[in-house]
């Protein structure tokens, strides 16, 4: 990062001052703007990125349905046929997915049940954004504290229930937080570019824990297929209405922690730290904050929070872990960190409706037969608009705010 | 500026749906007449009005083999008697359970659960919804902790004694073999998958054992051996399978569902060797790789998926084992198809003595391990 | 040939950094631009560089107006820049980056070096540009890669060459090295645009002088019909005393004592070696010398921001060797950093919380690990009235402020800190006349409180009156260090450029 | 490090060859260990060397398994007391290789022993494997030699296996199905170029969104298509081109010259995309770009219309490499079928310093890991399976942490440009 040639390097621009004066002019221009949440930046935006990606998700069905094409390609014949054909396919399955995630309590519940791990991992992915890491490793963290976590679930079962929930809890957070560590450290030490390293420890991590499930210690007595022994019962996370719905408490454990998670970050001296570190290193640098002190904190929280994502599931949903446990929630993650513009409670919101996502498309699979991979697809593309709210802002044709601040995270890859 | 700027990205979205929808459009005119045929007959079958559902492992419903096969008896239910047949892919074990309970909620009068991994999943469903019914493939619900077996009475367990058909391919492939090695590789190292190859080295064995040969099996010692890790990555059951065909394997058997047809291509490239097709006779569901076939180790899941929806539309269902054996034809051997004429007629009629052997109990696969 | 700019404008989003300048340049006559930093010199070179186009205004060689597209353009038409800083490719031979553009190739587009070596070696005997052409440009010194700049744009046959602050980085010597090399081109019969804001060298070269100030043309005159403060009142608009008033120095202890400090650079190089030095309350110290010798690293090793090689700093009578940033800060040391943008400041944090960016864990600032944000807030209401820095609200970023308020806020964060040592890396750089001559007042201020007080800059009138003890750096090394009392402009500048105290009387 | 003497460059790198020089001790140690003492005395390994095709059969290798792992770790032991001796100066890397061949010989000694591994088979998959890693990883080395970081290969991949497999079904036109593959990875590098250039999203993020978007668009479409259509999903595969007399030189004829289209395209392209980056015009041009390219919009060149292009380029690269699991290996396409391999390329990338022949380089050796595992599977080597395929992320991280020396990308690798 210090190579004077490197033209990141905030170094004054040769054509300083137009520069500096068109910046000041800004900031007269936009008076008293607050860091405080600007309504167009954290609601708006997300908003029509949503819109825009139902859209285009729409888009998708209707070119993808073949009773729907087939009247398109008669358009010259009958137009109205297309369109309504078009209308009635996306409205039947729109609304079967809102129907599927939020229509019975027990839809809710199943929202619910699949947003609670989303948050978890969602701030995991926030958190190292707002250090100015990209944790693309959440998978591989979640599945070593889901391993972790199970452990201490079926051995540590002499322990009375709440003790035995948290311990295992405890030890779903260490071991995500102990794979975090990894790449924190080695960026901190080394340089190596976090993303790179995550990318692999994912790999590393499925690996390994498709080794341990094997194990004489993890393997179900009686099976020869890779799954653990399940938790005990005192380890499992108590449901919040009854046996019957699997909505449980790992859902209002996860909300706590999203504001533990906002205080650490807007009101403590470690969530300055962090801010600073991510927007500016040299200047934490030079304020004496420790750097790649930081990065490993930030990265042993990350981990942390994504290993207790993997907890949260297993003692609330699965209790046992196998083969595919984690289905994607690393990258879900990125996505959620992005839609609740790295903000805990937007990523709380986010979480909650990529709940209503997930489990809706069940319902719509089962109702219109359109693949629940389509929820995938609305979500790439919700992230895109995220991504670059300049997109959206032409599409919808609304003024920039002022003061936006642009993370940038991509720096070369070994520096 | 601001307009121009839109214009890549739009034309990018539009092109990727263009070609989309023209390869869709296509094929839905070739797709018109078999597709569209539904509901001509207007005679009441017995089951109109009902609903079969299958949810599948994350193998998908076109797998050529496994999920497809079940699917198969789904279909045929259908078509003979009326009943409406659904399915809900998993895309990861995390969807079993959301999948079963969207069906309860749908109201199916039956759903059937494709595999072993959903065994956990669906013995909870079934013991939480007492009125649904159930039935599942290749899952016997067994108490591990008591030791002692559990039936549901709402749950149907179609399980499939395939190690007796194995039996006789591994036979027929041991007696085939001209480098007196043959092969086999498994998807997950899962009771479902290890009962085909324990069956595939036990017939070996017994070859050897009979003809005094030393025909030897890659990839199974009758407890580990060669496993992808899913049923999914074709590419890696190719690899596998080069692998095998280099060492010397000249017969292979995949049971990886369709992880399989990457041996196929495999084969062709190779110019070399022959395949057994797990489930269903690959002649038939996977054509163009027919000259490859030796036989086929059937699974008939079709049948006995069909035979729970039946009884379930003619009211007859009741919870417990079904055990598909050489005996009641729930598994057995496809034709040779085309290499019918290069095997020697005693091996087919040792074949044939030994189905019977095993029917009658004669022989017990298991001793041959 | 012959280029006029005619009547240009060139307008950024709510700002215009030039309006209607002409210029005229003609053939063997050197022109320099000078204003001061932000009056539009760079922006205007880069319009007629095909960088930026011009909002109004037209642009003609030899009578007929030309519109250039993109560099491309301009260089086709015979005008070639160096850039302030360089535009060289670090991990490319001399001959690559000389050739980068305008690639003579054989067949199928492949290189062809050899021509373009050969004909690099030509310009350079021809121009006595003496470099390697197969020696990579990240191990060459800047001096040699300037040389490359230039050969890169002769090798573009350019009749113009516009030099931007081509002085900025070189030692006195290395300037007098450079005249003779413009020289040589003005007599080849090129035009050459100089652009700089040292009045001396401005002098010096210049055959024809045009002041730029605000983006504007306030003047052209020749070095004849000049003088040095002619100029400077022109090129500032009002009448400027370069003199900071201040009492002579009543220095008490040593508050800084740095003993055979030795310190390496980014790429593992040794930077400063051996520096020895000592601050004592109530005096200012500047250290002189041109950038690159060293200054940065010496700083950053004092202030703890950068590991020692050998050596020990003790800092009020204490061992502070080898600690860090916030050791120092608990030790009553304070520093404005030399780059105010990359260091000093967080760009996208409110003005309130840079205030306390260096002391947010403190109290009254935190109690355990909460932020007490009553006490940020006040914090930073008190200094925005004492230090004048003109926002309106301590919530705006601090990144929308205009350069000389960003440095005003640092400044207030670091002078409010500083109990026992006060250092301050080139404090006015890019600013305006008048941000300077405040900072430089709360700089005798700060010393008048009995401060000690380091200063680094590489601006010989800054080092001049502020110093009361001048302190050159060369090459990594402190060659002397001079009572104000008996330096002279040239002493200093001889020291700059590395020649012994001795020598210098001789 | 206290001392001035110690920071000195040539102190450093000294640092480092001494514990380069412990590591290759380690290894021998490890051989003699291992493979020395746990192959019983008397056994023999045999390795299969030819396929019975070419010209002159090659008999088959038959090593005494101890005293062969002895004589491997004698060598890698003599190798490690020299580095630490004097070290070997840029030839160090060579070194390195020699002793984890070494290495990796007596480990396949050792697993062979009292057995047969046809060697020729292992080596022929090494390269098959690396096909699509060496193609990912090219279209990487195209957008990172540009400046553009480009973590979507596994995305295009995917697209374009799918869009192969669809295009050549439908049409019935291998080729037709090859170039739609690498018109759908130019279609998502377009994808790339626009956002991160255009609209300057965070280059990592971009890339990220395009591998979701192509995950779950493929899984969406073929649950869409191919369970009513399946007649769409079955492409066929490209065969066997066996060029003729170079297939038949022993050894290196069945490994290199008997391979399917992909292969052939895949060393043409090493070839030219190394040529035309270090030794022509455009190559230079592009590394400026990916350098500096404030230089080199100074001397006229278009860096943002040289990212558009490179990164487009890279695209249909990633898609070839895609189009291979359709085309090239299975004849059919399947969810996720891609399985991460267009992370793994990436790391071929970074392992390969930004080099297509390192590139190649890296993804044989990854490669050979992958068909590795198989082997040790099929002879019963005790040793899991999960450990073997780590192997190459493992050394990844070891890459960038700079265990084996710091590898250096181009230094405006992701980062965007603008004009002002």
């Amino acid at each position: 990062m210090n190579d004077p040639q490197n033209p990141k390097a905030k170094e004054p621009p040769s054509t300083d001052v137009p520069v500096e004066e068109a910046v000041a002019e800004r900031a007269r221009a936009a008076g008293v703007a607050t860091q405080g949440l600007d309504w167009r930046n954290v609601i708006l935006v997300p908003t029509l990125a949503l819109l825009a990606g139902l859209f285009v998700g729409a888009l998708v069905m209707v070119f993808s349905d073949p009773d729907t094409l087939r009247s398109w390609a008669s358009l010259g014949r009958n137009p109205g046929k297309a369109l309504s054909d078009s209308w009635t396919l996306v409205y039947e399955a729109y609304s079967a997915l809102f129907k599927g995630s939020l229509g019975s309590p027990r839809a809710i519940s199943e929202t619910i049940v699949s947003a609670t791990p989303l948050i978890f991992a969602g701030l995991a992915v926030a958190l190292a954004f707002k250090a100015g890491l990209f944790n693309i490793g959440a998978e591989g963290q979640l599945l070593v504290g889901a391993m972790t976590s199970v452990y201490a679930g079926f051995t540590f079962d002499f322990l009375p229930g709440p003790v035995h929930v948290t311990a295992a809890l405890i030890a779903g957070f260490l071991g995500g937080a102990l794979w975090g560590f990894i790449p924190g450290f080695l960026k901190a030490r080394t340089g190596a570019h976090e993303v790179i390293v995550t990318i692999m420890l994912n790999y590393i991590g499925l690996l390994f824990v498709n080794f341990l499930l094997k194990s004489e210690i993890f393997i179900r007595s009686g099976r020869t297929d890779p799954i653990t022994k399940p938790v005990a019962e005192s380890a499992k996370l108590p449901p919040l209405l009854g046996a019957e719905y699997r909505v449980n408490a790992g859902f209002l454990v996860a909300l706590a922690v999203a504001g533990a998670i906002w205080w650490l970050l807007f009101r403590s001296t470690v969530g300055f730290r962090f801010r600073t570190v991510g927007t500016n290193p040299n200047a934490a640098l030079y304020a004496g904050m420790s750097v790649g002190g930081t990065y490993i904190l930030a990265m042993v929280l990350s981990g942390g929070l994504a290993g207790l994502a993997g907890a949260s599931q297993l003692l609330g949903v699965q209790y046992s872990v196998f083969p595919g446990f984690s289905s994607g929630y690393g990258f879900d993650a990125i996505a959620l960190a992005l839609l609740g513009r790295t903000h805990p409670g937007g990523v709380v919101m986010a979480a909650l409706l990529f709940g209503v996502l997930r489990s809706g498309a069940t319902g719509m699979q089962a109702a219109t037969s359109i693949p629940v991979d389509i929820i995938v697809v609305i979500q790439a593309l919700v992230i895109v608009f995220m991504a670059a709210p300049e997109l959206v802002r032409q599409i919808f044709r609304i003024r920039a705010d002022k003061q936006a601040e642009q993370d940038t995270l991509s720096a070369s890859w070994a520096t | 500026m601001r307009n121009r700027g839109m214009k890549p990205w739009l034309i990018a979205m539009f092109l990727v749906l263009a070609m989309f929808a023209a390869a869709c459009a296509e094929e839905s005119t070739d797709g018109e007449d078999t597709g569209d045929d539904t509901g001509t007959e207007e005679e009441a079958l017995p089951g109109e009005g009902m609903t079969a559902c299958q949810v599948t492992d994350t193998g998908g419903i076109d797998d050529k083999s496994f999920n497809q096969t079940a699917y198969a008896g789904l279909e045929q239910a259908q078509e003979e008697l009326g009943v409406e047949a659904k399915f809900l892919e998993s895309s990861t074990p995390n969807d079993f359970e959301p999948n079963i309970n969207a069906f309860i909620e749908q109201g199916c009068d039956i759903i059937i659960t494709v595999g072993f991994l959903l065994g956990d999943a669906t013995a909870a469903a079934a013991e939480a919804n007492p009125d649904q019914k159930f039935a599942i493939v290749d899952v016997d619900f067994f108490d591990f902790e008591k030791g002692e077996d559990v039936v549901y009475d709402n749950a149907k367990e179609l399980t499939f004694q395939t190690d007796q058909a194995a039996f006789l391919a591994g036979y027929v492939a041991a007696g085939m073999s001209e480098t007196g090695k043959i092969g086999t590789y498994g998807g997950i190292n899962i009771p479902p998958v290890s009962i085909f190859m324990n069956g595939w080295l036990a017939g070996a064995n017994y070859w050897n054992e009979t003809k005094g040969a030393a025909v030897e099996v890659l990839g199974w010692d009758g407890k580990d051996g060669l496993f992808t890790g899913d049923f999914e990555d074709q590419d890696k059951g190719r690899n596998t399978t080069e692998s095998l065909l280099d060492e010397g394997a000249d017969v292979i058997l995949p049971v990886a569902g369709p992880v399989g047809l990457g041996s196929a291509a495999a084969l062709q490239d190779a110019g070399e060797g022959s395949l057994v097709w797990v489930d269903t006779d690959g002649c038939v569901s996977v054509e163009e790789y027919c000259d490859l076939f030796l036989t086929s180790v059937m699974k008939n899941m079709n049948i006995a998926v069909y035979d729970a929806i039946a009884s379930v539309v003619d009211g007859s269902f009741e919870g417990g084992l079904y055990s598909g054996t050489l005996e009641n034809g729930g598994v057995g051997i496809a034709p040779f198809n085309e290499f019918d004429s290069q095997i020697d007629d005693t091996i087919k009629t040792e074949v044939e003595e030994l189905q019977q052997k095993i029917i009658s109990g004669e022989i017990v696969v298991a001793d041959y391990l | 040939m012959k280029v006029e700019l005619r009547g240009i404008t060139k307008r950024f989003p709510g700002v215009i950094a030039n309006r209607n300048v002409d210029l005229t340049l003609i053939e063997g006559e050197v022109h320099t631009l000078l204003g001061e930093n932000g009056a539009g010199k760079s922006t205007l070179m880069n319009v007629l560089f095909g960088l930026y186009s011009a909002t109004e205004g037209e642009i003609l060689i030899d009578d007929s107006p030309v519109n250039f597209d993109g560099p491309n353009d301009a260089i086709a038409a015979g005008i070639g820049m160096v850039h302030q800083h360089f535009m060289l490719v670090p991990v490319f031979t001399v001959t690559e980056n000389v050739m980068l553009g305008v690639e003579p190739t054989g067949p199928l587009g492949v290189l062809d070096r050899d021509q373009a070596r050969k004909r690099l070696l030509d310009l350079s005997t021809k121009y006595g540009l003496e470099v390697d052409p197969d020696a990579y440009v990240e191990d060459l010194p800047v001096g040699v890669q300037q040389r490359v700049e230039i050969l890169k744009a002769l090798y573009r046959d350019a009749d113009l060459l516009i030099l931007d602050e081509p002085t900025a980085v070189l030692t006195p010597q290395e300037t007098r090295d450079l005249f003779e090399v413009i020289k040589t081109l003005k007599a080849s019969g090129r035009a050459i645009v100089f652009i700089s804001h040292k009045l001396k060298e401005v002098l010096t070269i210049s055959d024809r002088i045009t002041v730029l100030r605000r983006g504007e043309v306030v003047g052209q005159t020749t070095p004849a019909e000049s003088d040095e403060h002619a100029l400077a009142t022109m090129m500032v608009g009002r009448e400027v005393s370069f003199e900071v008033e201040k009492t002579p120095a009543a220095p008490a202890k040593a508050m800084l004592e740095v003993n055979k400090l030795s310190v390496l650079d980014d790429r593992g190089q040794l930077a400063v070696s051996d520096v020895s030095l000592d601050v004592r309350a109530g005096e200012i110290v500047a250290i002189a010398g041109v950038q690159g010798n060293g200054q940065t690293e010496l700083v950053e090793a004092i202030t703890g921001m950068r590991k020692l090689a050998g050596g020990t700093v003790r800092l009020d009578g204490k061992d502070v060797t080898g600690q860090g940033p916030a050791d120092m800060f608990h030790h009553g040391a304070a520093h404005v950093p030399e780059d105010r943008q990359k260091h000093g400041m967080v760009g996208a944090f409110p003005i309130k919380d840079n205030l306390v960016l260096n002391s947010y864990d403190e109290k009254p600032f935190a109690s355990g690990i909460k932020v007490e944000r009553a006490a940020v807030t006040e914090n930073a209401q008190r200094l925005v009235k004492d230090f004048d820095i003109r926002t309106p609200s301590i919530d705006v970023h601090i990144g929308n402020l205009s350069g000389g308020n960003q440095q005003k806020a640092i400044v207030a964060r670091e002078f409010s800190q500083a109990e026992v040592l006060l250092i301050a890396a080139q404090p006015t750089r890019g600013l305006d006349v008048g941000s300077i001559q405040y900072i430089h007042e709360q700089i005798v201020r700060k010393r008048d409180e009995g401060c000690a007080v380091l200063i680094v800059s590489s601006e010989l009138d800054e080092v001049m009156s502020l110093g009361d003890r001048i302190a050159v750096m060369y090459r990594g090394q402190i060659l002397d260090v001079v009572d104000r009392a008996d330096a002279t402009r040239d002493k200093i500048g001889l020291l700059m450029a590395g020649s012994r105290q001795k020598d210098a009387t001789a | 490090m206290s001392t001035a003497a110690a920071g000195l460059p040539g102190g450093i790198s000294q640092k480092r060859a001494r514990v380069l020089g412990l590591v290759f001790i380690a290894l021998s140690l490890g051989i003699f260990w291992w493979f020395a003492l746990g192959s019983e005395s008397g056994l023999s390994s045999t390795f299969k060397l030819s396929s019975g095709n070419e010209f002159v059969t090659v008999p088959d290798l038959s090593l005494p398994a101890r005293s062969t792992a002895l004589f491997l770790g004698t060598i890698a032991a003599f190798l490690g007391g020299l580095q630490i001796a004097r070290g070997f100066g840029n030839k160090t890397y060579l070194v390195l290789g020699a002793v984890v061949l070494c290495f990796i010989l007596a480990f396949l000694v050792w697993a062979a022993r009292d057995r047969s591994l046809n060697m020729l088979g292992m080596l022929s998959s090494t390269l098959l494997r690396a096909v699509p890693l060496t193609l990912g990883a090219l279209s990487g080395v195209l957008c990172e030699r540009a400046g553009v970081i480009n973590i979507a290969i596994e995305g295009m991949m995917l697209t374009a296996a799918f869009t192969g497999a669809i295009a050549a079904s439908a049409i019935g036109n291998l080729w037709i199905g090859l170039l739609a593959g690498i018109a759908s990875g130019a279609l998502l590098g377009l994808l790339l170029a626009v956002l991160s250039i255009r609209y300057r999203v965070d280059q990592i993020i971009g890339g990220t969104v395009i591998n979701i978007f192509a995950l779950g668009l493929t899984s969406y479409l073929s649950a869409r298509v191919f369970s009513s259509y399946q007649n769409l999903n079955s492409p066929g595969r490209f065969s066997v081109i066996e060029i003729p007399l170079l297939s038949k030189i022993p050894i290196i004829g069945p490994i290199f010259f008997s391979n399917n289209i992909f292969i052939y395209l895949m060393y043409a392209l090493v070839a030219v995309i190394a040529f035309a980056m270090f030794r022509t015009r455009w190559g230079l041009r592009v590394r400026a770009v990916g350098e500096h390219p404030k230089a080199a919009d100074t001397v006229g060149i278009k860096v943002l219309r040289v990212r558009y292009q490179n990164v487009v380029l890279g695209g249909m690269v990633a898609g070839l490499a895609g189009a291979y699991f359709t085309l090239g290996s299975v004849g059919r396409f399947d969810e996720n079928m891609t399985a991460g391999r267009g992370f793994i390329a990436l790391a071929a990338m970074i392992f390969g310093r930004w080099h297509p022949v390192g590139a190649f380089g890296a993804a044989l050796l990854f490669g050979f890991a992958d068909s590795l595992q198989n082997k040790l599977a099929i002879l019963k080597v005790p040793i899991a399976s999960e450990f073997l395929l780590m192997a190459p992320y493992l050394v990844t991280i070891f890459v960038v942490a700079g265990v084996v020396g710091r590898a250096r990308p181009p230094a405006a690798d992701g980062q965007p440009y603008t004009k002002e």
